[in-house]
C-alpha cells in the first residue's frame, strides 16, 4: 500500500488494505492536501477507479469493497446536484459522516503509532526479572460457614439414605396380636365380668390409638371367645362391652345374652 | 578505559542482573560488557555503590543477583491469611457430628453410608472442632463424638440449638435411618453442653 | 526528621518498590513508611539518587516500579530474550479500545472498517492487554472491552489520562470540517480511568 501502489492505481493489491475505509485513509492522504480540505468527490473517483481497475485484474471481488463502491457512487450522485436542495443536503451530511470516520481512522493510526513509539515493557525496557515474593500465606486458618455445612449434611444425607433399604415405621399400633397376649394374660386374675376398657395397654397415647386399641382388644376378644375361651356382653347398643373368663359349662344360664 | 565508559559498563551491567529471571553468570556479563572489561571490577563497583541501601547485590549459585537488605526484609513481609476450606468428607462428617451428637462412628458411618477414614476424624478433631463424649454402654464401648466450643465459634453459633432444625432442612424427609432404639425425632438432640 | 532517619525511609521505599512484581502504590509505601513521611518526597529523592543509572524509577499503572533505562535496551537485548512485537492489526485494535473503551467488537470493526479476526483479539488476551468489561446492554449483549493495568505497565503509562488526547494525534491531519458541529459518532468518549 505504498504511494506507488496507488498512484498506478490499476496494479493496486487490494488485498495490502485492511478494508474499503482503510483504501479511502490511503487516498485521501495520497492527495497530499491539507486532508481539511479534501474533496470528497476527488476521493469518490480515485476509490471507483482503483475498484474498477482492481475488477478488470481479478473478477472476484469482496462484497464489502463492491458496497462501499456503490455506496460513494451514490454519494456521488448526491454531492453533484445542486445545494439546497433537499437529496444534496443528504449527500453532504453523508459526506461528513465518511470524512468522520475517516479522521477516526486516521486518529487510531496516530495513537497505535504513538503507542508503539513507546518504551514497551518487555521490549524497551525491563522490569525486575526476579521480583522477590514478600508475602507469606497463612492458611492455618479454616473457612467454614453454616451454608457449606447445611449443605454437606444433605449431601450425606441423601447418600447415605440412597444405599439403605427401606424400613417401614415401626408401629406405634396395638395389634390384634398385642391384645390377644395382654387378654390371655390379665384374663386369669379376673373372675368377674370387666369392661373391655380395662384390657387396654396402659402406654396408648393419643386417641386415634386409643381408638384402635379398643378395636384390636375387641377383635381379640372375639377371637378367643370363639375358641371358648372367654364370654362377651353388651347390655345395650353403644354401652360398655363386658368380657369375663369362660367359667365351667355347669353355669349354661347366661348364654342367652351373649353377644 | 575512561571513567565515563567504566560508568556505562556499571550502568549495563546493573540493569542486566536487575532484569534477569535467573542469577546472571561471568559468561553473560561478558558477553554483554565491552571487550577487556574486568566483570570483577564491575560487580566490586556495583557492590559499593549499593552497600548500606535497601538492595544489595548478592552472589548465589550460578551468578549475581539483587535481594532486599537482609534487615529490612522482615519489614517488608506481610502475612495473608488465605483460609483453607475442609473437604468434603470432612464437612460431611462435622455436619453428621453436629446434628446426631452424642454420635459413634459407626453410626456416622451408616448416615453417610460410606466408611470414614481416621484421617478424617484426625483433621477434626486437630482442628479442634469435634471432641470424644464418653462412650456408649454397647458391645465394644464405642467413643461418642460431640462438637467443641470452637465448632460453635467457627460457625458464628450462640448454641446447638442454633443450628437449623432438622426438619427446616429436610423438606422432602429422606429416609433418615432409624437407629435401633427410638430416634431423636425432634431436633436438636440433646444439645451436649459445651 | 533527621536525616539519618529519612535515609533509612528511603532503603525501605527503594526495598519494597524494588521486590514488587507489579508497580507499588502511594498506599503500600505510606503503610509501609514512618507516619508523617512525605511518600512524594522519598520519590523524588529516590529519583535523584538512580539519575543516569542503568535503572531508574518510572511512574506508571497507578504507581511506581524500577526499570531498566531505555537508552540500553538495544544491548541489553543482545542477551535479554524479548518477545516478539504485536503485529499492526493488533497495535491499531488496542489504540481502538484504549480510545473508545468500553467498547464492543462490532464498534472496533465499523471504526477499523474492517472485519477484526480472532487472532488478533486473542492475542489482545493472551497478552493480558485487554479484557471484558461488562456487556452492552443492546440486543445480543456484546461484550465491551477495555484496557488493563497490564496495558499501562507495558506501554510506561502512569493512567489512562495519560494517552495523548485526540486533538494532538491529528496535527498532521486538521479536521475536515470546522470543528464546530461534531459528527455523530463523535471521539473520543473520554477515557475511562482503570
Amino acid at each position: 500500500m505504498s504511494d506507488g501502489a496507488v498512484s498506478d492505481g490499476l496494479v493496486l493489491h487490494l488485498d495490502g488494505f485492511e478494508g474499503p475505509l482503510d483504501l479511502l485513509l490511503e487516498l485521501a492522504r495520497g492527495q497530499k492536501l491539507d486532508l481539511g480540505k479534501i474533496s470528497i468527490v476527488a476521493l469518490v473517483d480515485q476509490y471507483l477507479a482503483v475498484i474498477e481497475g482492481a475488477r478488470k485484474i481479478k473478477l472476484e471481488l469482496a462484497a464489502d469493497w463492491l458496497v462501499m463502491a456503490a455506496w460513494l457512487a451514490w454519494l456521488k450522485s448526491r454531492l453533484l446536484l445542486p445545494t439546497g436542495s433537499e437529496a444534496a443536503e443528504e449527500g453532504e451530511a453523508a459526506a461528513d459522516v465518511l470524512a468522520a470516520r475517516l479522521r477516526d481512522l486516521q486518529a487510531m493510526r496516530a495513537a497505535s503509532h504513538w503507542l508503539g513509539g513507546q518504551s514497551q515493557l518487555g521490549q524497551d525496557v525491563f522490569a525486575r526479572g526476579a521480583p522477590e515474593d514478600l508475602v507469606d500465606t497463612d492458611r492455618s486458618r479454616l473457612a467454614l460457614d453454616l451454608t457449606g455445612l447445611l449443605r454437606a449434611y444433605l449431601t450425606a444425607l441423601r447418600r447415605g439414605g440412597s444405599r439403605q433399604s427401606y424400613r417401614p415405621k415401626p408401629l406405634t399400633i396395638w395389634t390384634v396380636k398385642d391384645a390377644l397376649g395382654r387378654l390371655g394374660r390379665l384374663l386369669g386374675s379376673l373372675p368377674d365380668w370387666s369392661s373391655l376398657q380395662d384390657f387396654l395397654p396402659d402406654s396408648v397415647g393419643t386417641q386415634t390409638e386409643r381408638r384402635a386399641a379398643l378395636a384390636s382388644t375387641l377383635l381379640a376378644g372375639l377371637e378367643l371367645a370363639r375358641d371358648g375361651g372367654l364370654r362377651l356382653r353388651q347390655e345395650q347398643a353403644f354401652g360398655p362391652i363386658l368380657l369375663r373368663r369362660e367359667l365351667p359349662p355347669a353355669l349354661p344360664q347366661e348364654v342367652a345374652n351373649d353377644v | 578505559m575512561s571513567e565515563s565508559d567504566f560508568g556505562e559498563q556499571l550502568r549495563l551491567a546493573e540493569a542486566l542482573i536487575f532484569a534477569s529471571a535467573t542469577p546472571t553468570g561471568a559468561r553473560q556479563l561478558t558477553q554483554l560488557l565491552a571487550d577487556g572489561v574486568d566483570v570483577e571490577a564491575v560487580i566490586a563497583a556495583l557492590r559499593d555503590r549499593y552497600a548500606g541501601r535497601g538492595i544489595e547485590i548478592v552472589t548465589v549459585a550460578g551468578g549475581w543477583q539483587f535481594r532486599t537488605a537482609p534487615d529490612i526484609a522482615p519489614r517488608l513481609r506481610r502475612v495473608i491469611q488465605v483460609p483453607r476450606r475442609l473437604p468434603r468428607v470432612a464437612m460431611e462428617t462435622l455436619a453428621i457430628i453436629a446434628y446426631h451428637q452424642p454420635v459413634t462412628r459407626p453410626e456416622i458411618e451408616e448416615i453417610r453410608g460410606a466408611a470414614l477414614s481416621q484421617t478424617t476424624l484426625d483433621s477434626l478433631l486437630e482442628a479442634d472442632l469435634v471432641a470424644p463424649k464418653g462412650r456408649k454402654e454397647t458391645p465394644g464401648r464405642p467413643t461418642l463424638w460431640g462438637t467443641t466450643p470452637q465448632f460453635l465459634a467457627q460457625f458464628g453459633l450462640p448454641d446447638l440449638r442454633s443450628l437449623p432444625p432438622r426438619g427446616d432442612l429436610l423438606v422432602d424427609a429422606p429416609p433418615i435411618h432409624p437407629p435401633a432404639e427410638p430416634p431423636p425425632d425432634e431436633f436438636p438432640p440433646s444439645p451436649v453442653s459445651c
